[in-house]
């Protein structure tokens, strides 16, 4: 039930040279561990680091202190297994609907007919039938989003980072795609990482949520989710248990969001 | 365009759009190109007859020569030919030095200029050198690959590949350089290996800096080809074009150049199509809204 | 692609403007035919610069090369051994013009002194002349300003708009200065009484050159090439300007056909007939450089004058 | 109470010329007004037309048939005060914090040194004491949109177009947000058009909610929002009237982003 | 820098992060220079040994000189002078028209670039005419120009200008074209008049572009002026190494060339340290991380 951790970071730190010449710390001695299979929510004031802390796991970044681990190895290069849906757009503007999501297999060997055969039904599941052959400028917003979010699933990755994937997305596309990120997630054994604003989205999909503090980001605390699976998202909102969580979470958030805000100020005076 | 007539809405239960509209903005399209083409004659026109006029009662046509000149030695060319054999002959010798100067230069640029743009410390060495070979007067050069490669071919497709190679090297860079990370991280968290990121993110990026390089670029060649001939060739449109000079034959001067730019703008509007054909995913600049 | 040693494939010979009238006989015998009928497959190429067809003969890319004698000095002062084979005429075949509005005022080497000087080339035979007129002369080089102002239409723009006061050139262009009257004459070395009074002796410059090593491999093809020049410069001596303009191609006069007569009839005087090299000529030649050129100053004992030439070829051609 | 119309479309139809060389037809037949100090919220489905509503109302596209008037007078280019907050990231990588927001009034004339004073109270006012000086690059996704909020607002705008301005706050910060906007509004005589695709959040706002149908546009409801002013965001969510009303409008969305799938799916056949 | 080792945490309060992270991190910066350096004084040291060597036992040096000839040469003219006077003038003259044809034909591409790129119309009817203009020949201009503006500076200067003016236009043109729309409709939007959309927008994001088109264009304006010198001239560079030409001095050729180099590199060191204080805003390129 509770296999070794798949994702291990152990007082990681991450520096950024800051452009007035300075060193900027995003993160810094940053502990925290998720199990396979496991469903971990991040939230933190905005600016704090969870992008940030995204980049050490998929390897993309290297930590300037400390160790990041990924089944129990450390990460050097992007480790195996890993999808990461980033927080900006990244889908491909050159390739259409179809192609954007095919590269992933076809990055990893696929023939071209197997992996726009893939493609094709991931392009399904997130409601772009019909766009296949799109070039991503003749798309709306939400419906690039989907895109990207197809092109990290068909991969069908153990590990999946998700940096505020819905967060372009209409009120009902995203209840859709939640309970089919929650369906598909059920249906494997991937450790999922999503960093959200939306504390309710946080609470109604993961296992667990962590809190970060602001600037530099560290794990502030971490609240399990007891809410019983599966889960309708729309009607888990409603639920007693829910909202306790929620005020419980949103007590602690607050405070750091707060504080980033104070400190803001109290640097520019 | 055939295609215009096509109307696509995703609601087509719903779709009133009749044809006219359709028929509507493609007319507004033609009257455009219309006008555009007038104007570009027009002004064509105007400057022909200022030249002539000037040249006719002002200025002297020993060195500026006049348009009906340079008319008579075109036409000659093409009907009687040169002194060095028919203009086709001329014209094919030239082409060929700079169409073969043009594809070494530009692969070459683009090829060192992607690696170089994306090998930070490659590109923090090699610097200094490109950019000092960047210096070197081409037309030194020119006498120099002469001395080098031979008075053949070679030594003038060397001088065309120089000019080509970098006006594409510097554009190249600077688009392998400017590539959106989050387009890289991406594909490499997809499963891209370093060659393939180079060939499906990085050169895609890049290709429209490639493209706008490419524009100056054939007319380098041309020009490279050119004065490769003028230092030394026994065929070629730079060799007519230098035979008028010491003949004081403004008009075949003249002709000569317009010759050349004639071909620019054949290989320029062949560049044209192929852009359009690689920048198909682009969304195009403004006033593509249908007006109706 | 070392071409030294003669092979397969056409004989080229480097032109150093194939247009100009002092080279006026490479084109002549091949429009009049006397390579072919010597058996002989003759390219002729062509160069803006005298100095670049010597490169060419001396990197092997081309088998013989037409220009000024005094090349064949200049490289032997760096090692190479080229020699004229045919020497096409005894005199420079320059002239001296002056600017119309100057024509008063400066009229000989003496008025140099701060006067804009136009030559084809820095560092070319008209630079070398200019600088042994001026100090025939008594003036130095540093008292006038000598200005690259190229052959041809530029030359001409350049006298016409106050570029250069006088200038060293050759025709047609000096046919087209003094038809148009925009300038004058004021040392004219196409004649050998003008190059003597000029030069104080003859300047043997327009000859067929070739690298020694060759000449001395391919004795009988330098006979044909002898064979063909010569026979072009008794053509030139007997014929009337008319009659060898009517021989060039069409196109030689563009600029207009009587002014193409009339540059080949100043000119034609220069070529000397029977392509022989006078000895006096070649030290004359040798006096220039050594005052004017840097590569030739103080090293002028050391220059072999008898490996710049041999008459070898030309005395063996049938009368 | 109920002044003239500020914003009046009337019968609009916008069409772009699809890459394929056909038409595509993002709003049909669209017909809405605004009133003076109205605060309208839009939804509708990904993809819709809602962006190319505002951009129809702003004046930077034309209508391609049907008129758009803006206090009675047509619109040919852009009518002064109005402020758009755009859907992308509009804000000056090459300018720091201070100048961005400072930009609005230097293009209005005011100078550099009141320029940057008026900016400098947005930016504070946004949370972002302290950053003046940095660059766009420098900052967080959410951190770039506050800067986005203060430059549209420095302006002071009769008439606010706001495209999702807040999908990309944490939510503490969005709800912060939210109350300055709502304070700030009630302060002015500002029209305020708000897209969102955050149900709760249009209800939690707006006086009336606008329901687009699926692409092509056009009005499908129009909803109003009696709850009484001046709210508080937070505490008004959880009220029986905010309940009842956000059941209502979302039985009327679900439809149209249902029928918005099926045709996407149908196309594809 | 001194500026290293200042520390910016938004939370200054918890920070730990002592000065010997910064000065590490700089430390492992100046490592990086260094070895830079050595790499590319190797370099040039190897080639100038192999050329050095191949000159003495194999190739002719008569055409390919040997750098200990060359730097004899060099000796020379900065000592003794060149037989066109002293070295320091011929830099100036040349340096002059550069420069000036640099400073013109920057200014017009960057202008017309802009212009032409922002408007269809515009660009739709002049696009023929400009890449006609840039398929000419610079060698016959040159030859041309001299006919037109004399012997003097002029000529030489607009040699360089038409060289430099398509660098820059063409980069200026698609940069202006490349511009996000959204950050027009924005300004448009926040009250910024045409004009002001032009400068305070259409500029900055086509900086980059021309940035990129200037690197290249200064090269070329040294390029233009010395082939404007090559066509007549009575000082400067091109003069010099023309005469070396015609004098078969093959260590003049490359002393001048090396000369123009070296001033080349110069002028592409001050363009860099532009480039950095304009483009300040601009997250800079990877590796920039401090790895501790
Ligand atoms: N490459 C970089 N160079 C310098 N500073 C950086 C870099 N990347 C991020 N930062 C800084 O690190 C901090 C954390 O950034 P990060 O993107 O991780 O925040 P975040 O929590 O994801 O914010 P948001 O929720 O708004 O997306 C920010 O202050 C940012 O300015
Ligand atoms: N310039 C354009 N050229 C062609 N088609 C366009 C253009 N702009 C928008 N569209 C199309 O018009 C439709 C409506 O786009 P719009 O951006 O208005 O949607 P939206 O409702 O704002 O979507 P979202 O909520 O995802 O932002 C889309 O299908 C889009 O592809
Ligand atoms: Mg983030
Ligand atoms: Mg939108």
């Amino acid at each position: 039930m509770t296999p070794d951790p798949v994702i291990e970071l152990r007082n990681a730190t991450k520096r950024f040279r800051a452009s007035s010449g300075g060193v900027h710390t995003a993160v810094r001695d940053l502990t925290m561990t998720v199990r396979g299979g496991a469903f971990v929510a991040v939230v933190g004031p905005t600016g704090c680091g969870k992008s940030t802390t995204l980049s050490l796991v998929s390897g993309l970044e290297p930590p300037s202190e400390g160790v990041v681990l990924v089944r129990g190895e450390e990460v050097f290069c992007i480790p195996p297994g890993v999808g990461y849906m980033f927080q900006n757009d990244a889908v491909l503007p050159w390739r259409s609907v179809l192609d954007n999501v095919a590269s992933g297999p076809r990055y990893r060997g696929s023939s071209r007919a197997e992996a726009r055969d893939r493609a094709r039904v991931w392009v399904e599941r997130v409601g772009l039938a019909g766009f296949e052959g799109y070039y991503p400028h003749q798309l709306s917003g939400g419906m690039r989003k989907r895109v990207a979010l197809a092109q990290t699933l068909v991969n069908e990755p153990e590990i999946l980072l998700m940096d505020e994937p819905f967060s372009a997305l209409d009120v009902q596309t995203r209840s859709l795609m939640q309970d089919e990120l929650l369906r598909l997630w059920a249906g494997s054994d991937a450790a999922v990482v999503f960093v959200t604003h939306d504390l309710e989205e946080a609470i109604a999909l993961a296992d667990r949520v962590v809190v970060m503090t602001a600037s530099p980001a560290t794990v502030k605390a971490s609240f399990d989710v007891a809410l019983p699976r599966p889960r309708n998202v729309e009607e888990i909102r409603m639920t007693d248990e829910f909202l306790f969580v929620y005020r419980e979470i949103w007590d602690s958030l607050r405070e750091e969001v707060n504080r980033a805000r104070e400190e803001a100020s109290h640097r520019a005076a | 365009m055939p295609h215009d007539t096509t109307i696509t809405t995703p609601r087509s239960g719903r779709t009133t759009v009749d044809s006219s509209v359709v028929a509507k903005a493609t007319s507004a399209h033609r009257k455009r190109r219309a006008t555009v083409w007038a104007i570009r004659l027009a002004l064509v026109a105007g400057w022909l007859v200022s030249w002539e006029l000037t040249a006719t009662y002002w200025i002297d046509p020993f060195f500026y020569s006049k348009p009906s000149a340079v008319w008579q030695r075109l036409v000659e060319w093409f009907t009687v030919g040169t002194s060095q054999g028919s203009i086709w002959e001329q014209i094919e010798v030239t082409l060929q030095e700079a169409v073969l100067g043009f594809a070494l230069g530009a692969l070459a640029g683009v090829v060192l200029g992607i690696l170089l743009g994306r090998s930070r410390l490659l590109a923090e060495i090699c610097a200094p050198f490109i950019k000092a070979a960047n210096a070197v007067p081409r037309i030194v050069l020119a006498a120099l690959f002469v001395l080098w490669f031979g008075l053949g071919m070679t030594s003038k497709v060397a001088t065309a590949f120089v000019l080509v190679f970098f006006a594409v090297f510097f554009n190249a860079f600077q688009g392998a350089r400017e590539v959106d990370r989050n387009l890289v991280n991406n594909a490499r968290v997809l499963g891209a290996s370093r060659l393939r990121v180079l060939t499906s993110i990085v050169v895609p990026s890049a290709t429209s800096w490639i493209l706008a390089s490419l524009h100056i670029a054939f007319g380098f060649a041309l020009i490279g080809a050119v004065v490769g001939e003028f230092t030394g060739a026994s065929k070629g449109l730079g060799l007519l074009i230098n035979r008028s000079q010491n003949m004081y034959d403004a008009p075949g001067i003249y002709a000569g150049m317009i010759v050349i730019t004639v071909i620019a703008l054949l290989a320029e509007w062949l560049l044209s199509v192929l852009e359009k054909r690689l920048l198909r995913w682009r969304p195009q600049a403004g006033g593509t809204e249908v007006r109706v | 692609r070392d071409s030294r040693v003669a092979g397969d494939g056409p004989i080229k010979i480097m032109v150093g403007g194939l247009e100009k009238v002092i080279y006026l006989p490479a084109r002549l015998a091949e429009q009049l035919g006397h390579f072919r009928a010597e058996g002989l497959d003759v390219q002729l190429l062509t160069e803006p610069a005298g100095a670049s067809a010597g490169n060419a003969l001396i990197a092997g890319e081309v088998q013989g090369a037409i220009g000024f004698y005094d090349h064949t000095i200049d490289v032997q002062t760096k090692g190479k051994c080229i020699q004229s084979v045919v020497q096409l005429a005894d005199v420079p075949g320059e002239v001296e013009v002056v600017a119309r509005r100057h024509a008063g005022t400066v009229t000989g080497p003496a008025d140099f002194r701060g006067r804009k000087l136009g030559v084809t080339s820095s560092g070319s035979s008209t630079d070398f002349l200019t600088q042994y007129l001026a100090a025939r002369a008594g003036v130095s080089s540093s008292d006038y300003t000598t200005v690259k102002a190229g052959a041809g239409p530029t030359f001409i723009a350049a006298i016409d708009n106050g570029g250069i006061d006088a200038g060293m050139t050759t025709d047609p262009t000096v046919a087209q200065l003094i038809s148009s009257g925009k300038a004058e004459i004021m040392l004219d070395m196409r004649t050998e009484e003008g190059t003597r009074a000029a030069l104080g002796g003859l300047y043997p410059a327009s000859s067929l050159y070739m690298d020694c090593a060759f000449v001395a491999r391919n004795k009988e093809i330098v006979q044909k090439l002898a064979n063909a020049f010569v026979k072009t410069l008794r053509f030139i001596e007997s014929s009337s300007a008319e009659e060898i303009a009517n021989r060039m191609p069409a196109d030689y006069a563009n600029a207009g056909r009587n002014l193409y007569v009339k540059s080949i009839n100043d000119t034609k005087g220069m070529f000397n007939g029977d392509g022989r090299m006078k000895e006096e000529g070649a030290r004359n030649v040798l006096d220039v450089l050594a005052l004017a050129s840097p590569s030739v100053k103080g090293r002028k004992d050391q220059v072999d004058l008898a490996r710049t030439y041999t008459n070898e070829f030309v005395d063996k051609v049938r009368p």
